[in-house]
């Protein structure tokens, strides 16, 4: 991709900007299968021409690219990491290059969402398709059969760990499914369940500083956090994957199924909105809301990841493409065709496909306090550390001091 | 003069082979015949749970082992192809991968098999040191070569669209450029191979060519590549595969997605939480074929004895 | 120590049919020589007989052993191969001593043989040397080598001296002699070396486009050939031959050729009394005949005079290319013959000597 | 060659040289530049980089010393394996009717992309025993399933349960696992390149050493061995410089976790995760230093080859 | 068409000296036969002369250009490998065409010229073939053939022949010869069959160990060798020697060798005056040693008895290894000899044909 090709070989179709003649653009993304239909289907009306590359090892292709000389016009990965750094270095463009741009964000994006896309002030990207991760998804028909009360964010955290013992001891099922596994980012799953934990137990302002470095990993806090994690992964039978290296060794996505296969094999798994889409593929026709649902994680507060839009250039192909997507037409697009939570205000929640999806982007709209994923608002060396240091707490929980000290000693 | 010489019949003989005869020539390669079969079944065992997984459903294959797809009730589904090679741009995505491969195969032929020659066929100085600094340049990773190469690229970018094939005429998004980049990244095995085979040539065929007159590029066209081809086939094999496999140098060099290879699209059915195993599953054995088709074509040139009746002693 | 039998073997290339019902008894300790024109199939025979080559048809038998499906390193065979095949990545040393590694002969021993043969080929300063770093004929001596050092049951040498200069072929020749008298084991020997053919053989086996001609004691094949073939093909310089007519008057009998007239020895008149009046061809050997000035003392001839087209000097002899009537034929004379080219001489053709044939089969007369 | 112009040679290597140099040479010189250079590329820090990979600080992130300890065990075992593997099979290969078939059968796992390579292992080392063929294996064995890509038990202490419990590595089971996709994947390649050369050896010369009476196994052993041994070499020295600079397959698998990084994932890691290019150039450094001494070990045998020419 | 000059060409193998300073002229046209023993160093000189081999010293001329540096294609030379060197991959027509099609003749000319040559060969059937599938003579005819249909500056043979049967070597022989009539350019050739080296020749070069004897016609190098070697080396069977003190009675002088006295003919007896009552080194040529009974009439000669040890029969004559007080010596004798091994039989050296050596120096005494 480049982004000087605009003018010379335009297609000439007047977009919904109406005002300039727009070309192609560049995205780089990590959006594949039913993600990039989706994505395609919304930037269908959009008057350019869209070339997305997607890419799951999108940081190192991005830093290719750019050390490269070659950036892509847009960029929308996961990772804020990389954004805050290509932004100081000045590699991106802010959005008030583009007209209007700015505005639009800032009025109808939540704080939380806009603060995060402000490097030094400036505001140089935005998010779309949020998710939130404050979700434990359960199965209702085992909790009725056995009448265990789901929690809620109102519970406390304690609640949740003598409802596991309850669901224990009934000898019926294990209460919790649980699988670090991903290739090269296995541990995620557990790094959610700590950064929920740190935000519920020690609030914003903590989480914030974790994030900036003014607090360690290895302040107490955060070990507070990691041993609430380890009193539920490595609870006496609490967990399907019975011991670290099951649960190590256990890709995240089997864990999910197990819940909801029949009969069920546990009661409940922690993981970020994005599984209700693995649970529907995986068993077609299921029931949402009888089949399977959600709970808020006890504590209330949000943690959620999102794929953040930034921009290399501000010529006009770029900023009306950015501008339309950031728009509430575009994403309701997306919306309607599910697996997208938009925290555009103008975004109808009617859009949502079905109850759950809406309640998941009401619970992100309405969180008194949402905060952005812990690993990729930190990035780089320290998410890498921080990943392994989930696994490695699991299968030696008790040297878990030294294990925060190295991930600390990982911060750039 | 002609009484001397053998006898012409037309019709080919047929060896009388006694059923005793066979059997006594089979009894004693039986071990043989089971080692090699042991191996052969150890080494499809993957690819076998790999091509029935392809052809089950994303939640039979959660569920259970491929083992237990192989029982009746089958319950195979074509959906994870249709998936696969429906996938809008699959079909250009194939010819992008042969315009990409092809190419880039010959160009490694040709240039390392001319070094080679010029390796192991001629004298000049340094020419070990030289033959090691190029070999040695395998160890490169290629991930260290990209950013330097994209630079270049970005540099020496000529934005005019090439017709047909289309893409530029070179830089980021050229065939030209994607040609060279492969070719490059082959050279240093092709050469360690190719030298080694063409070094292995006897002599006197060269020097018998010499005298009839023959050029450096006419022993060399005439000569040298006719007698190694089983070399050349091999390498051909392993250039092609990697090349047609090649995701890395694409993603850096093809920003234009309408030159993406099949590995490019591939990567487009995996969601940005990695799921649809089971179509890679499918996707890993349509891009298989090819290169298996390559494979199949290129074996009749391994023939034993290509040198029978060239030199005595 | 073992005899070897081909019962109707033939031997078939795609279209190429190389060696054709041969049938052959090879006696133990004894020595055959095959011999033949180029690419009638000699090669193939000892291949088949080492077990390189399949057999399209028949068996073969070493002592009382069918060896058809035996492998050739069961068959205790030593063959020098036509081509050599020298292990070009083993030293000169190395290739000899191979064969007797295998069959874990002693070190010392090894050593022992090995020198002994190479003292023999005349290699001995050439041990170390890899193949690629010998002449032609040094190659072809370690490929002596390396089956001489052997103790087979049978010995297979295909054409083991021809890169050799004549001093060497003789004194190697004398060797493998006093090796199969040594030995005693049975030697099949290909050559197209006339002499050595002669010398070296207890019987000669002539063969023709993959048929079988004649197996005989030298002297027999060169002094009774079964057809115009061997008579022509065995003798160097070849044979001379004339087609003539029998013709009788009164007592005498003779062949009349048109230039001259050949009497036929009493003895011969016999056998050939039924082709009187008819055309027979008649063979007659350069050595036969004589200048008329040179005539070796007591030969029965008859005299013809001829012109000299070439003089051939070998030497201990003069090779006169010679034209009579027609006929071009060759004498053998002695080599204080005054005869130059372009002019006329006398020649009598020794009539004791010669060989008649049935002209339509080529079938020798007796 | 007398009366080749001095010249001749350098226009029949000037391709390759032209190309090398772009695509290889060139991004080698810059990256030896940047290992001097700190994070960013723009200050000189002489050797701190490499003082890095020495001291191997960050353990967690990038445990410099484990990495290349497993490129030790790599670069021993992996060509250790292939190669004979494939002599073998090249061997018993050309001696059967169904060679092509039975090449392709051990070829195939060459012709799978990484990615779908990765997919069939975790089939095979999903720890779940309904899914995991190894595991089901495993339990069929009445043994308990393993964590294949992620147990870092070490290895004999998971065979003959010695040592204490949590003895990690240094030779992890999960390492092993690594080295036999490693195997699966590459033994095609040495069978095909060496099949390739069985096909060049003269057949008279094997006759000859029949004739003399070597049974197959002498034959194999003291000339096919020995006049294939050019090629032999050089696959191994391919087969070794892949297990040095061996990259994907890792990287797909575990990513490098459970202490089964080696140089180059850590190289990318540094390099484009934690984005210190001084580091991971550092890293890359060391795999070009350590290939030298396998290419001058690997001269030897062309010297062989020409002198029997 | 060109002749060619080595000026004190020398070759070095590693350690081996191959070739010492040759210093040799070859006439324009001119027919030049290389002889030695194996090993000699004659492949050498041929692939220097071809450029295949670098020199080690001297300089080579091919007409009046230096050719040290020149390209092996660039100096118009044929040459018939000793290892043939086919291309395994070509067919025998191809093989012969391919000189021809890199000079861009014309394909009737090539197909005309290439079945020409096949046909001198007798290898027209089998110009479909690879080399793979012909046998040894067949290739080195693929081989020769391969050559002859050039018409380049220079021919070279390196053993052309030597695995050709004998009645195809004659004819070949001949076709060679009439093809240097026809193109009348330099050849020169290597073998080691003395026929072939003696009727072909318009010089004979005897080499050994890499140092050239002696040029010079057949008739000169076989009557009047230079030195031991030469005469020992022409001529087959070997000449005999005997080592002898000249004696003079009277008028007559004669050679004392101990079991026999040969009379030195009055011309002789002016050159051997310095060597009386010393040793010298008699060669006799064993067709010089006659069967008493059978002598050619008019032979001066000294009778002998000697002890017949063996007898080879040669068709056209036989030989016989005879001892006579301790020497061995061999005699070759007409047919028709009764002489049976262990008898005693009466035989004369032809005091005529005697070849006196100075023992010291092995030089001929002229
Ligand atoms: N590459 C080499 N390295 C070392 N010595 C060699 C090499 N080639 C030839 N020689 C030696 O040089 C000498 C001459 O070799 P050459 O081939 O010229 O002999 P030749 O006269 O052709 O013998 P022949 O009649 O057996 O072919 C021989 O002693 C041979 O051993
Ligand atoms: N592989 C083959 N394919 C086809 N024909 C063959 C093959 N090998 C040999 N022949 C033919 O078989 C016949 C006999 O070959 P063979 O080698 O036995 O001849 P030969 O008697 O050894 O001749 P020479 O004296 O020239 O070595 C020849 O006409 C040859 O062309
Ligand atoms: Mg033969
Ligand atoms: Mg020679």
């Amino acid at each position: 991709g480049d982004d000087d090709d605009d003018d010379d070989d335009a297609t000439n179709t007047p977009g919904d900007g109406g005002q300039v003649q727009l070309g192609e653009v560049d995205v780089l993304g990590i959006w594949g299968a039913e993600e990039l239909t989706s994505f395609e289907a919304m930037v269908e009306p959009w008057g350019g021409t869209v070339n997305f590359t997607g890419t799951r090892d999108i940081t190192s292709q991005l830093t290719l690219q750019v050390e490269g000389g070659n950036p892509p016009d847009v960029a929308a990965p996961a990772e804020v990491g990389l954004f805050q750094e290509f932004a100081r270095n000045g590699r991106l463009t802010p959005l008030s290059a583009c007209e209007g741009l700015e505005d639009l964000i800032r009025d109808k994006y939540p704080e939380s969402f806009v603060e995060l896309g402000e490097v030094d002030g400036e505001l140089y990207g935005f998010f779309m398709k949020a998710d939130s991760k404050a979700t434990i998804f359960y199965n209702p028909g085992l909790f009725e059969e056995n009448d265990w009360d789901v929690p809620d964010g109102d519970s406390s955290f304690d609640d949740l760990v003598s409802l596991s013992e309850e669901i224990r001891d009934s000898g019926t099922v294990p209460p919790w499914s649980m699988g670090m596994e991903e290739g090269a980012g296995t541990g995620f799953p557990g790094t959610d369940w700590i950064q929920q934990i740190l935000l519920n137990e020690s609030g914003g302002d903590v989480y914030d500083d974790i994030v900036t470095g003014e607090k360690g990993f290895d302040s107490d806090e955060m070990k507070d956090a990691w041993e609430k994690f380890g009193e539920i992964a490595l609870g006496e039978g609490f967990v399907l994957q019975d011991g670290a290296s099951a649960i190590n060794a256990t890709n995240f996505r089997d864990a999910i199924y197990t819940v909801f296969e029949d009969p069920p094999e546990a009661a409940m798994v922690y993981i970020g909105a994005f599984g209700s889409g693995f649970i529907t593929t995986q068993f077609p026709g299921i029931e949402a809301g009888t089949g399977f649902d959600f709970t808020t994680f006890p504590g209330g507060d949000v943690t959620g990841g999102a794929n953040i839009v930034y921009a290399f250039n501000d010529d006009p192909t770029t900023c009306d493409f950015l501008t339309y997507i950031a728009g509430a037409e575009a994403q309701q697009i997306w919306v309607e065709l599910g697996g997208f939570t938009s925290v555009n205000e103008d975004v109808d929640l009617e859009a949502y496909p079905n109850d759950v999806a809406r309640r998941l982007a009401e619970q992100l709209l309405d969180a008194e306090t949402f905060r952005f994923d812990l690993d990729d608002a930190i990035g780089g060396g320290l998410q890498q550390a921080y990943f392994q240091g989930v696994t490695q707490f699991l299968t030696n929980p008790d040297q878990l001091d030294q294990i925060l000290q190295q991930i600390e000693a990982a911060r750039e | 003069m002609e009484r001397s010489e053998a006898v012409q019949v037309p019709a080919p003989a047929t060896a009388e082979v006694s059923v005793a005869q066979g059997l006594r020539g089979l009894l004693p390669r039986l071990p043989l015949h089971l080692v090699l079969l042991g191996f052969i079944v150890i080494w499809s065992i993957p690819t076998l749970a790999l091509l029935i997984s392809s052809f089950r459903e994303p939640q039979a294959i959660a569920a259970d082992g491929w083992w237990n797809a192989i029982w009746p009730p089958w319950e195979f589904t074509w959906d994870n192809y249709d998936a696969v090679l429906n996938q809008q741009g699959m079909g250009r995505a194939f010819v992008n991968s042969l315009l990409i491969t092809i190419p880039a195969t010959i160009l490694v032929l040709l240039f390392a098999s001319m070094a080679a020659y010029a390796f192991s066929w001629m004298e000049f100085p340094l020419r070990n040191s030289l033959f090691l600094i190029m070999v040695a340049l395998l160890v490169v990773p290629l991930q260290m070569t990209l950013i330097p190469v994209l630079r270049l690229y970005t540099q020496l970018e000529v934005d005019v669209e090439v017709p047909i094939v289309g893409g530029r005429v070179f830089g980021t998004s050229s065939y030209l450029g994607i040609w060279l980049a492969h070719a490059g990244y082959g050279l240093p095995f092709a050469i360690f191979l190719l030298r080694n085979f063409f070094g292995s040539l006897p002599r006197e065929l060269m020097e018998s060519a010499r005298l009839d007159g023959a050029s450096d590029t006419r022993v060399f066209f005439r000569i040298i590549l006719p007698l190694s081809v089983p070399a050349l086939a091999a390498l051909a094999i392993f250039q092609f595969l990697w090349v047609w496999n090649d995701l890395l140098v694409a993603l850096i060099l093809l920003g234009d997605p309408n030159m993406a290879p099949m590995t490019l699209r591939i990567t487009n059915l995996v969601s940005s939480f990695g799921s649809a195993y089971q179509l890679l599953t499918a996707a890993a054995f349509v891009s298989m074929a090819v290169p298996l088709i390559i494979f199949f074509a290129l074996q009749r040139y391994f023939v034993q004895g290509i040198l029978a009746g060239a030199v005595k002693g | 120590m073992a005899g070897v039998t081909f019962e109707h073997i033939s031997k078939q290339f795609d279209e190429t049919i190389a060696v054709h019902d041969l049938n052959l008894e090879i006696a133990d300790r004894e020595f055959l020589v095959l011999v033949g024109p180029s690419g009638c199939g000699k090669s193939t025979i000892l291949r088949m007989l080492a077990g390189l080559e399949t057999i399209t048809s028949g068996t073969i038998h070493i002592g009382d052993r069918m060896v058809n499906d035996i492998a050739a390193k069961d068959r205790d065979i030593a063959m020098v191969f036509q081509s050599y095949a020298l292990y070009p990545h083993m030293s000169v040393y190395d290739n000899m001593a191979f064969a007797l590694s295998l069959r874990k002969t002693s070190k010392d021993e090894i050593r022992q043989r090995v020198t002994e043969a190479a003292g023999l080929l005349g290699i001995e300063t050439l041990l170390r040397r890899k193949p690629g770093q010998l002449s032609g004929g040094q190659r072809q001596r370690v490929a002596l080598g390396r089956a001489i050092v052997r103790h087979p049951a049978v010995f297979l040498f295909d054409e083991p001296l021809s890169n050799l200069d004549a001093k060497l072929r003789v004194q190697t020749r004398a060797e493998i002699s006093k090796l199969h008298e040594r030995l005693g084991t049975t030697f099949v020997y290909v050559t197209h070396d006339q002499v050595e053919a002669m010398t070296m053989a207890t019987r000669i086996a002539i063969l023709n486009a993959g048929v079988l001609q004649q197996v005989g004691s030298p002297q027999d094949v060169y002094e009774e050939p079964v057809n115009v073939f061997v008579a022509g093909f065995i003798g160097s310089p070849a044979t001379n031959f004339f087609k003539g007519v029998v013709k009788t008057e009164a007592e005498t009998m003779h062949v009349d050729v048109g230039p001259f007239q050949l009497p036929v020895t009493p003895g011969r008149q016999q056998v050939l009394r039924p082709f009187v009046d008819k055309e027979i061809t008649i063979g007659v050997r350069p050595e036969h005949v004589h200048d008329a000035d040179f005539m070796p003392p007591g030969t029965e001839s008859a005299p013809v005079t001829a012109e000299v087209a070439v003089t051939e000097f070998l030497g201990n002899e003069n090779l006169l290319h010679l034209t009579a009537g027609g006929h071009e034929f060759l004498a053998r004379v002695d080599p204080r013959t005054r005869a130059r080219p372009g002019q006329q001489i006398r020649v009598a053709v020794d009539a004791t000597q010669l060989m008649a044939f049935d002209t339509e089969t080529g079938t020798a007369i007796r | 060659m007398i009366g080749r112009k001095p010249w001749v040679p350098w226009i029949w290597l000037s391709p390759s040289l032209l190309l090398l140099g772009v695509f290889l040479v060139y991004p080698v010189i810059d990256t030896v530049r940047r290992s001097f250079l700190d994070r960013r590329s723009d200050e000189w820090v002489g050797l701190d980089n490499y003082q890095f990979i020495i001291d191997n600080p960050q353990s967690l992130v990038a445990d410099t010393h484990g990495a290349i300890f497993n490129n030790l065990l790599w670069l021993v075992l992996f060509p250790l394996i292939v190669v004979p593997l494939g002599l073998v099979l090249a061997v018993l290969t050309s001696r059967v009717k169904y060679e092509a078939v039975a090449k392709s059968a051990i070829f195939i796992p060459m012709a799978i992309s990484f990615v779908a390579a990765a997919v069939i292992w975790r089939f095979m080392f999903v720890f779940d025993s309904d899914i995991g063929t190894m595991n089901a294996l495993m339990v069929e064995i009445n043994e308990d399933p393993v964590a294949w890509l992620q147990d870092q038990r070490s290895a004999q202490r998971a065979a003959f349960d010695i040592g204490p419990e949590e003895a990690w590595g240094p030779i992890q089971i999960n390492n092993f696992a690594l080295i036999t996709i490693g195997v699966w994947m590459w033994t095609g390649f040495a069978l095909v390149v060496l099949s390739a050369g069985l096909k060049s050896i003269s057949t008279e010369i094997l006759e000859a050493a029949r004739v003399d009476g070597a049974n197959e196994w002498q034959l194999f052993r003291r000339i096919i061995l020995p006049i294939l041994s050019p090629t032999i070499a050089v696959v191994t020295t391919t087969l070794v410089i892949l297990a040095l600079k061996v990259f994907d397959l890792v990287w797909v698998t575990t990513g490098g976790r459970f202490g089964t990084d080696v140089v180059a994932t850590l190289f990318f890691k540094e390099a484009f995760v934690v984005r210190d290019f001084g580091v991971g150039a550092a890293l890359a450094v060391v795999l070009l230093v350590a290939v030298v001494p396998i290419m001058v070990l690997s001269l030897r045998r062309f010297q062989f080859q020409e002198e029997i020419r």
